[in-house]
């Protein structure tokens, strides 16, 4: 779960990192005794704000209230802008970038830093990066911060220290796969104040987190309905609808459909699962996406060939699917589930180059 | 020989009782398996297929000499329920459960390390060496005897090629199953250094995805250490970046772990990389 | 540092672990609006308060104040009373004995239980105590605690295992080397309540703990001036002060003074240290222990023992010593060493044999 | 050959700008010690008798291939110098420093075996193999070349009896002070089985003290496990309990840890123990 700018910044405050005055509001009403001159930023958790125009400046409350009434109407990624973060102006010296991640091919914490802040910090080359690493057994050690702080080049060493310990304990605390600070401003009086948040908590650890509230931020919400119902649904750039079950196996038939010219619009992953119940919900979200057709790619073992094929004739005697469909299957209980299918209508192919060639061939007329 | 289970494995359950624990209980009974116990909590006394259950791993590992434990319960029980089974002696655990918190995973992994235990997974499907044991959930089915070793980070899509390889003539010594999470247990340099250690196995499949390095380090690693011909599948060659494709591992995040970058790694070590799944078994006979 | 009993349960207490309802007084005029029937417990970190009659019943205030007053006066191993806890009193059904500590041998934390609590742990047979090792790197895990609370066979299991998280996490927030309970008394009404507190901080993590404040106990005040000057100081039941340098060495010279029937009644050991002002102090504390014969046993290294003859000879020079000094001196400028104390009266001997004998001689007359 | 420290030895020194980092450092390389480095954060770039000082034992390390540190810094700052240490690659870390707090020692000593690194003390004075490297604080003069291996708890105490084990003509190969604490890095048993394979030590020496049981358990692996002649000598046999004797592992706590017990146990392993500490030699004359 990403974090909202603001929503880090209450996290920043109560760890004691310096954050600008300012609140949140969700309407230019509310923009009242703000400080001023101000900068207001539109909270999306998308990158690219800047680029996109939705953070502004003011120097009067009238013209803050002209440019939230503008910004609130705006949409990033097709994600509509609901909350704004109204914060003072802060004069700024240096930009420092820290941040917090795993490093999963060492398998430990990852502390990065930049005294070139404010930019991507993939656009910075790795060699001027400061990294250290943190093994999860001990946790991090005076030494770590110490050798950051030391190449970061700031007379205020004793500040960036709480700030970075700070940093860890909301990394620990809230079981987060990112905490960055960037940039973390050095102001024209010495002073360091963390201009934004990132975090991203793991979103499996999200039970031990109740205080965390996901924002409504206005996602696709056939995404939404999927994640509710613990199905892996993503959205892509095509028209072909693919289910398969397991990642691995949606993925490859993704990749075999482009082989032969498809695209698709939709990865649906069934996972491991032997309720027709809900299948029929796949097939149901499937069918919201409006793919041109639906490519389904089966290899049944937990998930049996028989069990998915009911799915679908369910689904298509109790309220019908528009498109065609590619069915490709193998495995445990192949045979019945071919059966069931073709009374419904669909032929089965044994291939998965065949089904992707026949699905690319729908999707093109 | 095999790696990792054979016909020395000693398999205890963790979570025996659930509905996956059952059915995967006896699904490894008819394979061959030798499954001597069970651990559920609070179910001591109760038998899955005849298989004892137990409370305690201590007491189960005490009665039954259990060497190996597959780890079926809920994920935020797993960090427990794996440091109770090293604490107790067992030296190999296959976890299957996913959706475990990062940052459980991460200690545990170092914990296995430093007891010396060896760890597979989490959000895998396990480890099976036909003819000797299976530890894990793949369908019995798919697998022959043979001399191929698998190491794969997906689930179904392994299922998928090993069937293929076993309708090919192509049998396995061992088929291991990484998991699907950003840190794992194991990654493909152990699995391959222990593949080209044994004696059983002639040549290497690997089944990769996109997210992370590890099928680039692994490439780095057949450059100088692994002499038996090795033969890959990466799949999410069309994945867009920052989106995660079901795993929470396979996600292209901040331009690295694309398919593109570790198909030509692959191949600079000089692995066959197929471009379907079913074609492996083809780039085996060409290459062997 | 041990804390007294009230501390504990002040700890307890923060910690969401049930004790009895009560307050702590150092008079019996504070003794008002008590629970009735109460427990009047002496404040005293030494053992065996039980069985010295230093914790009494009262059923009424008068009784109590009376009961006070009569505590108040009295002393435990020369220690004396300063302060009493009077709780309610608590009808029990059961006993049980829990605590947390730590085992040298296998470098673990060790959790330790028994259902036959109220008794010293000492006097259980091993086999009776359920014992549980969590290796400090990974921390205690809920099957450590289900395994203990397994045992115990008590139906509150749900409670005990939140005393027992509790008890670990005082453990580690606190640097102690013990946290114990015994007992847990299991009421009638099947109510838990930690009815005793032991718990032993680590001396060398005090300065993490400034919120622990020692109680003033009235200990020997030449051992609380020897640790206030970081001098291992041990008082004993002999006649003969023995300073050497390192622990080891004052051990091994208290030994060879019992192989010639002579009875230390000071160890101290000097340390590692090549100031003359430590040595004197050293002595000015011996002094105040007024031993019949001083034995300096010396092995010079970075305590030079010239060094130590300088101050030797300072305090004889300045303010005198009473009590014959048997010298024993080797070790880097012993030469040095011995021209000055024989300047200064005392003849130094090679041999710890001599030393230890002439000691006992002079010990004995 | 000798053990833990040797002619491959290079040393690197934490805390080497203190009163004790100095005088240590000209000592240690007057015994011909190779002490390359050092470290005091804030002080790199400056030199202690032409030794390099350092900010950062990584940085220390890259520069001049120290192997082994020797650890001198205030006690609420070793835990920190340890880790850093044992990240940047030592592989050997003796620690003088006493009063670490409990808590912290025991982390680190199972995180240096997690990274198989050899952690001597804390609270001790060192190692010594004569002829070939100090790396502690015991005066140089006691020692001599020769065949005996002297492992002790104590302090002054092994100053004492190693200086008449020389007199009498009784070298050493190496002198191991494990240190005076509850927890230490290495204990009897693995500086045992260290000077048993050691092909240059004839004959070992124990210096043990009450409090603990690592000598009962040092004489249980002697039973099994030690075929060179064992000699010891148990500081403490006059202490009464409950009190601590200077050292913080110094007690006879509950009963246990007392010098009789420790005495028996050894006795009836073997081992040949003195009344008085210069009785070692005379022991070793009459038993070799």
């Amino acid at each position: 779960m990403k974090l909202l700018e603001y929503q880090g910044k209450h996290l920043f405050e109560r760890y004691g990192i310096p954050i600008p005055r300012g609140r949140v509001v969700d309407s230019e009403e509310e923009i009242k005794d703000i400080p001023l001159p101000c900068v207001i930023k539109a909270q999306v958790t998308v990158g690219g704000r800047g680029k996109a125009g939705l953070i502004k400046e003011a120097r009067s409350e009238e013209e803050a209230r002209r440019v939230a009434t503008d910004l609130l109407g705006k949409r990033l990624k097709d994600i509509p802008v609901r909350k704004l973060l109204v914060e003072e102006k802060v004069e700024i010296d240096k930009e420092i970038y820290l941040s917090f991640s795993i490093d999963t091919s060492k398998r430990a914490y990852l502390l990065m830093a930049n005294s070139l802040g404010g930019v991507d910090i993939e656009s910075i080359p790795d060699e001027k990066i400061v990294k250290e690493w943190i093994n999860p057994l001990i946790g991090l050690q005076p030494f770590n911060v110490r050798r950051v702080v030391e190449r970061l080049n700031v007379a205020q060493r004793k500040e960036i220290y709480d700030i970075i310990s700070g940093m860890y304990r909301i990394f620990k605390d809230y079981d987060c796969e990112l905490v960055e600070i960037n940039p973390l401003a050095l102001t024209r009086e010495g002073k360091l104040i963390a201009l934004d948040s990132k975090i991203i908590v793991n979103d499996d650890a999200l039970f031990r987190h109740p205080d965390l509230v996901e924002e409504d931020e206005g996602i696709d919400p056939i995404e939404r309905e999927a994640k509710q119902k613990g199905i892996a649904f993503v959205r892509l750039d095509g028209n072909i609808g693919v289910i398969a079950n397991g990642a691995g196996l949606t993925m490859a038939t993704l990749d075999a459909l482009k082989n032969y010219g498809g695209d698709a619009g939709v990865f649906l992953d069934l996972g491991g699962t032997d309720d027709v119940e809900k299948v029929k919900q796949a097939f149901q979200l499937m069918k919201k996406a409006k793919p041109k057709v639906i490519l389904l790619n089966l290899f049944g073992g937990i998930t049996k060939c028989d069990t998915v094929a009911k799915g679908v004739e369910l689904v298509i005697s109790e309220e019908g699917i528009e498109c065609p469909i590619v069915a490709r299957i193998k495995g445990v209980n192949e045979e019945e589930a071919r059966e069931i299918l073709k009374n419904a209508g669909i032929e089965a192919v044994e291939n998965l180059h065949e089904a992707a060639r026949l699905a690319t061939e729908f999707a093109k007329r | 020989m095999a790696i990792i289970v054979d016909e020395k494995t000693r398999v205890l359950i963790q979570g025996i009782t659930g509905h996956q624990g059952t059915f995967h209980t006896k699904e490894m009974l008819r394979f061959g398996t030798k499954v001597v116990a069970g651990v559920t909590p609070g179910k001591g006394g109760a038998e899955v297929h005849g298989v004892p259950v137990f409370n305690e791993v201590k007491e189960a590992v005490d009665e039954t000499g259990a060497n190996t434990s597959l780890v079926l319960v809920p994920a935020r029980f797993a960090k427990d329920a794996i440091i109770e089974a090293i604490d107790a002696g067992i030296r190999t655990i296959v976890v299957i459960t996913e959706h475990i918190p990062f940052h459980d995973t991460i200690e545990i992994v170092h914990y296995a390390r430093y007891k010396k235990v060896t760890m597979v997974g989490p959000n895998c499907p396990g480890v099976a060496s036909p003819g000797k044991a299976k530890v894990g959930i793949f369908p019995n089915h798919i697998f022959r005897e043979g001399n191929i070793g698998v190491a794969s980070r997906s689930g179904t899509l392994t299922y998928e090629i090993v069937d293929s390889l076993s309708r090919e003539g192509f049998g396995q010594s061992t088929c291991v199953g990484l998991g699907g999470d950003p840190v794992t247990g194991l990654n493909f340099v152990e699995v391959l250094e222990m593949f080209e250690r044994d004696e059983e196995t002639r040549a290497i499949v690997m089944v990769g995805e996109i997210g992370g390095v590890a099928e680039e380090e692994a490439a780095e690693y057949i450059k100088d250490h692994i002499s038996k011909p090795v033969f890959a599948f990466i799949a999410g060659r069309t994945a867009p970046p920052e989106k995660r494709m079901g795993h929470a591992g396979a996600i292209i995040s901040r331009g690295r772990g694309t398919a593109k970058s570790k198909i030509e790694a692959l191949r600079k070590a000089g692995v066959a990389v197929a471009e379907f799944p079913d074609e492996i078994a083809k780039l085996i006979k060409e290459n062997t």
